[in-house]
């Protein structure tokens, strides 16, 4: 049976559970493929990994699609992932007064600039028009620096939100899942010379990662059973994260859906304010060949 | 004999005051525990972690790696060195150019290691073997450089061949300092496949840790970096051996 | 033969013609290497961003190689020249540097600090250690007699280090010096990349993270030149050094270059 | 050359250089075995003394300067100097000129000699001057700014004894300082040293194996047998001085040569 | 002692150890001026002679044989060994025992004695023989173990003495191989050598201080002058052999010991 390979950004990331349900639902299987799950360290390192080769189909936004193709490497969208930052929040520490507009001329603790949390950061901004110094610290430096008083207030993603907010030790300012304008944030990802060749294979692939959300959507113990193991976190942080990330997702996966393209468009504005250049049009980004037929379990 | 047991005493003393000063900083609050959590809490997660069948499997592969990347990269690297060392013009052909290369952070050519080897245990080998084998070939280098000339004049008077004298007179003579370039190169070298076991992986230790820092498990994470550092006290204690037994002619 | 320079600035000229060539012809995708010209473009037209950010990472760079390099040595003397505390604190010394501090920095930021502090720290930390093993096996292989002559001319311990232990050392010390000086480059480039929100790493990351390569390796084109800088410093030492290393080998190609020393026949 | 009364002592130390060695041992502890390298030696040395230790090869002459130097501690016994015990080097009271040159090579000669002055912090133009004039007793003139390994073996071993005298202590520890050297500068050196120490009221303790060398020089001769070292004879010279090349076929001379001769022959 | 008959060539070498020195100069380029350390010097010397090279401190005897010894190229003229020239060191044709003992401190003092043999890959159980024999030879019986910072001044010298001797060449070079030893052990290393040099038809190349052991030891004197280094007297010295230690007194003795300290007091 052909291979195909799944590049996943972070392992604690919604994307690794719904890979990770396909292959131990066996969805893969049920389509006549089998699946090989690589983690990346983020999503530039899995739109690398890609490019390079090591990975046929990946989930990204599409800001990288965007800016792959400036630099060579022709991809696109075929299947929508996300249509909201599920989990994401702003969060400060519990004893801290801070609100949202007090914010203006604080630091606040991103992962990285130009990533995810940046991107909600510069949002932010330009939504609430204030203005704070963003300080990158890394995925491992946003809780420990939050606690530590080097950061006012950090862009959290999920699960580790929930679980600092269930701890006590920060509480949440901002949800973007709510108060960020629906874009799409995240989708799978192939390069066009991939879907040209195997379009088979992507077919299934999407697939069987729909299958898989919908089994998930359908099978609350076992999900979040899946997630506590994963994760290697209390059940109590897996439900709130099936409940408030999982639930959330789009179960169809269709590009060809009306709301699409602006919520394509929208994404790369937002990805605009944080420095990306590089821009192409939305249909370039999205590839409406492919439409998900959920393997059923 | 009497010596290094005092000697030995201390270095245990000294080990024990660092795990007592972390669980007394940790205990007393002095250190946010969440921060740092204590040292017998780390021990007591290290042990628990040690018993999963999965973890025991990253270690094994990211040690396999380590150990391949450094079997490739510390002879080849030496022989390099020792040509730079030999060969003036060879030298000064690429000595600068190894340097500028040893300045750059590595990390920025890990996706080609990827386009090159896909991802797995190639890719890690190979760029474990690169962040190592500049250090290699520069301090093979200095360790050359440090061979007295008069016991060179000796060994070509008997007619020693080129590799004769590499083995007699260029090794016990540079041993000290090779030994303790071997250890850097071995720090070198694990820190490069960690790296990119964290960069894009399916196994190997790495991988989990960076996992676990992302997620803000500092008893898991201090576990592991306690367990990485394990792997590279065990080597290094293996390069003292040979040190002491080969160092008896020094006073 | 054609000379050592010419052929290594055909080497280097090859590079250049390469870095253009594999980008263009679509050898490698420009994602990974995007080719020479672009890369100059994108740093000529951020050139004030790109000064901006070298000023902070050569100030951190300065300020870490004061620390590791004068540190390294002086301690590496140190400790390799008293046999107790030898054996007792260099294999705690080597083992402490086992400890993977690339994982532990975001965590030490927390203590450290965000801004300029805790790269300086982290890079004199990683520049300090190979220097100081460096400098400290040097002395081992310092002749015991010279010491003697030393101690029996009442030099005191600091006099012994500066004019007997460094000079015997300089071969080694120098080229502990020029891995330790690399390492404060890679070392603060490094810990500016994991966290930061000024320097050349965080540009480099910064761009990185949003795939624009060309900007990417017009940050890679910065460090490899404070390399070079970096390079050209510790060769002006070692000339000037060439003389205290007469009796090694290092001090033979040294007196080689300076023009001095007999013809020897071929070794 | 020139009179070494232009080498004159720094500050003038009390020229008091007697040393008591008593029941002295020295045990060097090898992988294999334990070596006896001296066994209950005693000596007393008057100040201004003239000694000269002569015995065969590995008899463990070495071993006792560098005790006496405090460069080593003894296994067993006491020594002092001027009556107190001689923990670590003390350049103001004793000097030595090992019996390998132990030049430092990155150092030039006149450095090389020059390096006991600046450890005390004499200033730039003195030492210079009085680097030079040991350079020129000791035959280097012109040579002071060649490196060591641009020096052959006896002036390597010239300036080490250059190096040994610039420093001018009370007492003056010389092992086999003349033995790279032909015979006619080893006179003109055997001269000179003679006059420093009359002119400076010098301890010296010295080291030949040249028997000729030893009686010329010396008011007292000690001979040292080995394994374990040990004094088995101590000769006093009262052949009146300034020395003469004609007291060498002297039959005072002659007699005293053989008597040391008959030991070595015995030992060695 | 043993004779050195036991120390037997491993293969048997043309014992054909001729050495033309033609017009040789050597031109050392220091730092500040350019030293010429050799001018003009030709020399003949016979297949098994036994050649003694004297000259004060500092005149090119070490790099006379350095240049012998193919470890250093002459400035000008031409060296040839047994008719073809030594661009090289070759042990197979020569031997250098080095002023300074130069032993590996790495390596025991029976090891660094089987070096040369480890080299040319004899077999353990042989060259561990043959060590113990060199060893032996020179007093050093027992001592195979240490390690030279464990050995006093004149046993390195020895060591090193015996790792020359244990090659066994055509051709031995030895630079004041007896600078650090008694006069007993010289005395009897000198008649050893000369036993050695009669059993095997070597030739010696020997530099030497002592003018008496120059003469009790040569074929031939060769006397140096230093600045620029010239020799300025080669004498045959036609007295019988076995020499005797009576013949030291004898008149013809005298009268050659004399006519070389006359051209060494000239020119120190
Ligand atoms: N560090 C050491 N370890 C073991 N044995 C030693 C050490 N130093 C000296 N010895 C031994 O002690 C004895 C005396 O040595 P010493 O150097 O004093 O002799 P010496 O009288 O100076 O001889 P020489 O005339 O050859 O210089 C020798 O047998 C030597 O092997
Ligand atoms: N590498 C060098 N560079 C410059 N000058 C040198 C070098 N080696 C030797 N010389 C000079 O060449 C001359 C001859 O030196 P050489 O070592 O041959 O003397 P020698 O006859 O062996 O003296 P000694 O009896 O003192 O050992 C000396 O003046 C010495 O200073
Ligand atoms: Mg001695
Ligand atoms: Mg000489």
């Amino acid at each position: 049976a052909e291979t195909i390979r799944v590049g996943l950004p972070t392992k604690t990331y919604w994307p690794t559970t719904i890979a990770e349900t396909a292959v131990r639902q066996k969805l893969f299987e049920k389509e006549g493929i089998k699946a090989e799950l690589t983690v990346y360290r983020s999503g530039a390192e899995t739109f690398e990994g890609m490019a390079a080769g090591a990975a046929d189909i990946i989930l990204d936004p599409p800001s990288l699609v965007s800016a792959g193709r400036k630099k060579g490497v022709m991809s696109r969208i075929v299947a929508n992932a996300a249509m909201g930052n599920f989990g994401w929040q702003l969060m400060v520490p519990a004893k801290s007064t801070l609100e949202v507009k007090d914010l203006n001329g604080k630091k606040v603790g991103i992962t990285a600039a130009g990533s995810g949390s940046d991107l909600l950061a510069l949002w932010t901004i330009q939504d609430r028009k204030i203005d704070f110094t963003r300080v990158p610290v890394g995925g491992g430096g946003l809780v420990p620096n939050l606690l530590a008083g080097n950061v006012d207030a950090a862009v959290v993603y999920s699960p580790l939100s929930f679980q600092v907010a269930r701890s006590g030790e920060a509480k949440t300012i901002l949800d973007y899942a709510t108060a960020a304008p629906p874009n799409l944030t995240a989708g799978w990802i192939v390069l066009d010379k991939f879907a040209e060749a195997k379009p088979e294979v992507v077919q299934k692939a999407v697939n069987a990662l729909y299958g898989a959300v919908q089994f998930m959507r359908a099978n609350r113990d076992v999900t979040v059973k899946l997630i506590a193991d994963l994760y290697e976190m209390p059940a109590e942080i897996a439900a709130m994260e099936y409940d408030n990330t999982i639930m959330k997702l789009e179960t169809d996966g269709n590009m060809g859906a009306a709301n699409v393209p602006a919520a394509v468009q929208l994404s790369l504005d937002l990805a605009k304010l944080g420095g990306l250049k590089d821009i192409v049009p939305v249909e370039d980004v999205i590839s409406t060949k492919f439409k998900p037929v959920p393997t059923k379990p | 004999m009497q010596a290094t047991l005092t000697i030995r005493l201390a270095r245990a003393a000294i080990v024990i005051a660092i795990f007592a000063l972390w669980e007394i900083l940790s205990r007393t609050g002095l250190v946010n525990p969440r921060l740092l959590p204590s040292a017998s809490d780390t021990l007591v997660t290290l042990g628990d972690l040690l018993q999963r069948s999965s973890v025991r499997t990253d270690l094994l592969v990211t040690a396999t790696e380590v150990l391949t990347a450094f079997a490739l990269a510390v002879p080849m690297g030496a022989l390099i060195g020792f040509l730079i060392a030999e060969n003036r013009y060879f030298a000064d052909v690429a000595k600068p150019l190894l340097f500028f290369a040893f300045s750059i952070p590595k990390s920025i050519f890990l996706p080609m290691f990827i386009l090159v080897f896909g991802v797995g245990f190639a890719q890690k080998v190979g760029f474990g073997f690169f962040s190592t084998i500049f250090i290699v070939i520069m301090s093979t280098t200095t360790a050359v450089e440090s061979v007295k000339v008069e016991h060179l004049t000796v060994a070509r008077s008997y007619g020693a061949t080129r590799i004769q004298t590499a083995f007699r007179v260029y090794l016990p003579s540079m041993l000290p300092v090779l030994l303790e370039a071997l250890r850097i190169s071995m720090i070198f070298n694990l820190t490069g496949v960690i790296l990119a076991e964290m960069y894009a992986s399916r196994d190997g230790i790495g991988h989990q840790i960076a996992t676990w820092g992302e997620n803000f498990q500092m008893k898991q994470l201090l576990a592991g970096v306690v367990m990485v550092a394990a792997i590279a006290m065990t080597f290094n204690e293996l390069i003292r051996w040979v040190e002491t037994r080969c160092s008896h002619w020094r006073t | 033969m054609m000379s050592a320079k010419t052929l290594r600035h055909l080497i280097v000229l090859a590079l250049i013609a390469l870095w253009e060539l594999l980008p263009r012809t679509g050898l490698i995708p420009e994602l990974f290497l995007p080719s020479l010209s672009s890369t100059l473009l994108a740093g000529w037209n951020d050139a004030a961003e790109y000064g901006h950010a070298l000023a902070v990472t050569l100030y951190e760079v300065a300020v870490s190689m004061a620390f590791a390099c004068g540190g390294g040595i002086l301690l590496g003397a140190i400790v390799g020249s008293l046999p107790r505390p030898r054996l007792l604190i260099m294999p705690m010394v080597s083992s402490l540097y086992a400890v993977p501090l690339v994982i532990l920095y975001p965590v030490f930021t927390v203590w450290l600090g965000i801004g300029s502090e805790s790269k300086i720290a982290f890079a004199s930390i990683y520049g300090f250690l190979p220097t100081m093993l460096a400098t400290a096996a040097g002395i081992q292989t310092i002749d015991p007699q010279l010491l003697l002559a030393a101690r029996s001319m009442g030099a005191t311990l600091g006099q012994r280090l500066v004019r007997v232990i460094i000079p015997a050392a300089i071969p080694t010390v120098l080229s502990g010096l020029r891995v330790g000086g690399a390492l404060v480059i890679v070392g603060v480039v490094v810990s500016e990349m994991l966290i930061s929100s000024a320097g050349i790493g965080y540009l480099i990351s910064r761009y990185r993270t949003i795939l624009d390569s060309p900007h990417v390796f017009a940050g890679v084109l910065l460090v490899l030149f404070m390399a070079i800088a970096f390079n050209t410093v510790i060769r002006w030492v070692e000339r000037k050094a060439a003389i205290w290393q007469t009796g090694t080998r290092a001090g033979q190609s040294a007196a080689d270059e300076v023009g001095s020393g007999a013809m020897q026949p071929a070794t | 050359m020139q009179p070494l009364a232009n080498v004159t002592p720094l500050k003038p130390p009390p020229r008091a250089g007697a040393i008591e060695v008593r029941n002295v041992g020295q045990v060097f502890r090898t992988r294999s075995q334990d070596v006896v390298a001296l066994e209950d030696v005693s000596l007393d040395i008057k100040p201004g003394r003239f000694v000269v230790l002569v015995g065969p090869s590995g008899c463990g002459k070495s071993t006792l300067l560098m005790m006496m130097a405090g460069l080593r501690a003894q296994t067993s016994g006491s020594i002092t100097i001027n009556g107190a015990p001689i923990p670590q080097p003390d350049p103001n009271r004793v000097g030595v000129v090992f019996q390998e040159a132990s030049l430092f090579p990155w150092l030039s000669a006149e450095d090389n000699v020059e390096f006991p002055l600046a450890l005390r912090g004499v200033a730039k133009a003195e030492r210079r001057a009085k680097a030079q004039d040991a350079l020129n007793l000791v035959g280097l003139e012109g040579f002071g700014k060649r490196h060591p390994h641009e020096l052959s073996g006896g002036m390597k071993q010239r300036v080490s004894i250059a190096r040994g005298l610039v420093q001018d202590p009370p007492v003056l520890l010389m092992d086999e300082p003349f033995a790279a050297l032909d015979e006619q500068t080893r006179m003109t050196m055997g001269d000179e040293l003679l006059r420093i120490w009359a002119a400076t009221g010098k301890t010296v303790v010295f080291v030949t194996h040249s028997l000729t060398e030893a009686v010329y020089l010396a008011d007292e001769v000690i001979v040292m047998s080995p394994r374990p070292g040990r004094i088995v004879d101590q000769l006093q010279v009262n052949l009146p001085r300034p020395r003469t090349y004609e007291m060498l076929s002297g039959d005072a001379f002659g007699a005293l040569r053989d008597r040391i001769w008959r030991h070595i022959r015995k030992s060695a």
